[in-house]
């Protein structure tokens, strides 16, 4: 079988202007950086991005960077607020938002790669969230009907590959594992890529049924530099 | 002692031992430096991690592993991480004992208003994050907040006016003034600030606050 | 704080007559099966069983013997084919059975412990599935609104486990990780207890938090012997 | 060579490389004898596995590890094993290139009963496993089955009798007389098995079956 770790630009190829683009990780950890930032490079535009929170507190980091460079037309999740750039552009009409809570708008990227129209969850209910949504009462509760969401590409951060595709996280993988589900193409960034066996079964946390494309990212002594830096900042 | 610090350490009493609790940005998490001596908190973030250091100091981080708010953390012994589906599974699922979140508004019912502050006709920033999922998830929700806003306008009101965040969600309400219980008949003043009387709680509070028998004073 | 280690018969007598039981594995592969065996012995009757399937095939093995045993008056999951005393028992009346697709079945169990009301699935529409369900059109394609389930208790079957409850699986975990979140009561039955930390944080695949009684099972070895004994017996 | 293993031979025609397949048991499982050489294709086990050995001597068997029908495997290199919800996900998501399954009838719109034999009133066994979510979410959905039953009557038909497995769902319907592929315009034969006419085809087949232009033989 041929292997799927491919070049960079061949693997971001895939992402064309007006495309919705969803991006792994937790503002700023386990994102795949790499990537977003020669996704800037490359200029792709009117992108809409799909993660469950945004940039790194006070942006400048990792997602923040498209948003900062004006390639995203609409963002969907659950929080721009760390992201200065998102909220002005926001507020002039530049960036269009649609929030979902966090728990929400992960089932719903769940429920598009898991083949389910939908979920209902009980979050929302009694809320802005309400609007537009159908409302199901079960045993006497109430739940808001959230639909399914998928991507045309998704990027996600993994930490080890093998060439068939199957992705090893490390520390806390937050959103990539699920999103690996949802898009038509998916590109993992890791920081290793090994043979086929040298990763263990039970430790595997994507498939490589689910990946389409392995990069290379900045490598481990590289991102330790750079979190190092960024974490010796204070937060605002 | 400050406002904060002084919500941060009656709030710290809400933890009981072996409860695992969630806790928001600001005097939330000031609480954890307060934990009692002998009860033993589990920590959980919503990205996804279970029993973890308050305070990983560099050096000592691991790159790939943070807590909400993307600052280094380390897994504590016991301690596990997992993806955020999964993460939002215990929140909702009704397997966090008590989350501690901040709030705009809070009003008598229970309802809350912490994050749509608008920022022009029908936005709102910052978004809400995984609060909205806390509030209907945790057993209980513990709500801390100044007394009053800048201008001492009551923060503790009969019928939030801001976008809720959810409804009926709030048990507790901890301000630097005062305790106050959201019950089905009504919202309870439990505990006065050490040297706050219940007339002056009263005159800073919008909502109908219910006052029975004598007030004890906060244990700080 | 204490360990969550106890004695076998303290975690089972959590379960009382006339409840809902979910029992973790898959047609024996990975189940409570030293769990079980007691669970005869104490004869605990009139239980409501939920599993995504029944029995090794052909019975005699695992929770098969409940059914056996005369110990349950409904099973609800997606498969009794493999289990003779059930389909005799449903055929006779004694046995009452509640059919959903084995993905169905899963996901309303995971919707039981992540505090969702139900899911929409596609799968089952135009089916006998429909019977008594709300059906739900959404762009186009119809789904079926499938509600959550929960059990007073659920018995799951880990490989190792600490004394705070973290629980690790080996091999073919199947329903046993997502049964966990979804009963109030949560035994796990493992080979082996050791002390926190011992396990990577990584490879922990429930968190001690959704488990309340730890109890040892057969032992790896005895486990080993027992499914030689069994696999050494061809399949019909 | 008898029935069954003409149709394991032929629907293992049906693998590409790299796809990933799941396979019911009886003649589906047998097929996978039969994949073509240069041809690697990805078994997948709706309990939570991924790449796994078809035959596993006892001996060298790990007794935590099964395939869905709870015999012993080992994941080869580059499997993985997981939870069942996640294998599911697999399933219904798409993520499963074909599938092949066993059928009591299948229709001439892809309708197709596999699980519900009647065994009381308004009772079925054995249960449909995992068979529905299949059927549904398998891009592709290849049915292996005799043409007829043990009456000689036809299984292929132009409107299924027992309850549905799914609905307008079946690809390719494969027996030891013929392929068919189910289309919009209708029910197409494909070929027709080593020495057996088409009209041979017609006239054990209830289904009304297009037949246009000439009907090439099955290579085995």
């Amino acid at each position: 079988m041929k292997s799927k770790e491919i070049a960079m630009d061949e693997a971001l190829s895939h992402i064309k202007d007006g495309m919705t683009l969803m991006i792994g990780g937790f503002i700023g950890n386990n994102e795949p950086i790499a990537a977003i930032d020669r996704l800037m490079e490359l200029g792709v535009k009117d992108l809409t991005l799909i993660a469950v929170v945004n940039a790194y507190p006070g942006g400048g980091f990792g997602l923040g960077k498209l948003i900062e460079n004006h390639q995203v037309k609409k963002f969907i999740g659950s929080h721009i607020g760390t992201c200065p750039a998102a909220v002005e552009q926001y507020k002039n009409g530049e960036l269009e938002v649609e929030y979902y809570p966090q728990g929400t708008m992960i089932e719903k990227i769940r429920a598009g790669g898991a083949g389910l129209g939908g979920i209902l969850t009980p979050t929302g209910v009694g809320t802005l969230m309400e609007e537009g949504k159908q409302k199901i009462t079960l045993n006497g509760r109430e739940y808001l009907l959230e639909t399914a969401v998928r991507a045309d590409v998704a990027i996600i951060r993994g930490y080890k590959a093998d060439t068939m595709g199957n992705i090893l996280y490390r520390g806390t993988p937050s959103s990539n594992p699920i999103m690996a589900l949802a898009a038509d193409y998916v590109i993992a960034e890791v920081d290793y890529v090994v043979e086929p066996g040298e990763l263990e079964p039970d430790r595997i946390g994507t498939p490589g049924i689910l990946v389409d494309a392995v990069v290379k990212g900045y490598g481990e002594e590289k991102t330790r530099e750079i979190y190092r830096q960024l974490w010796a900042k204070k937060l605002a | 002692m400050d406002a904060r610090e002084l919500i941060a350490r009656r709030a710290a009493q809400e933890f009981k031992d072996g409860f695992v609790v969630n806790l928001g940005f600001g005097i939330p998490v000031q609480a954890a430096a307060y934990i009692p001596e002998g009860v033993e908190v589990i920590l959980q973030a919503e990205n996804g991690i279970l029993r973890f250091e308050t305070v990983t100091k560099l050096g000592e981080e691991d790159p790939y592993t943070s807590d909400a708010a993307c600052q280094p953390t380390r897994v504590l012994p016991g301690g596990s991480t997992f993806d955020i589906a999964t993460s939002f599974a215990f929140i909702r699922g009704g397997h966090v004992d008590a989350t501690i979140l901040g709030a705009l508004e809070v009003d008598q019912e229970g309802n809350i208003a912490n994050w749509a502050l608008p920022i022009a006709p029908g936005k709102y920033s910052p978004g809400m994050g995984g609060a909205m999922d806390l509030l209907v998830g945790a057993r209980k929700v513990i709500c801390t907040l100044q007394h009053t806003d800048k201008k001492g306008r009551s923060k503790i009101l009969k019928k939030c006016t801001l976008p809720l965040s959810a409804a009926k969600a709030v048990d507790l309400i901890i301000t630097e003034l005062a305790v106050m219980e959201v019950t089905p008949s009504g919202l309870y003043l439990r505990e006065v600030a050490p040297g706050v009387t219940v007339d002056q709680v009263k005159a800073v509070t919008e909502a109908d606050l219910v006052v029975e028998g004598p007030i004890p004073e906060m244990k700080l």
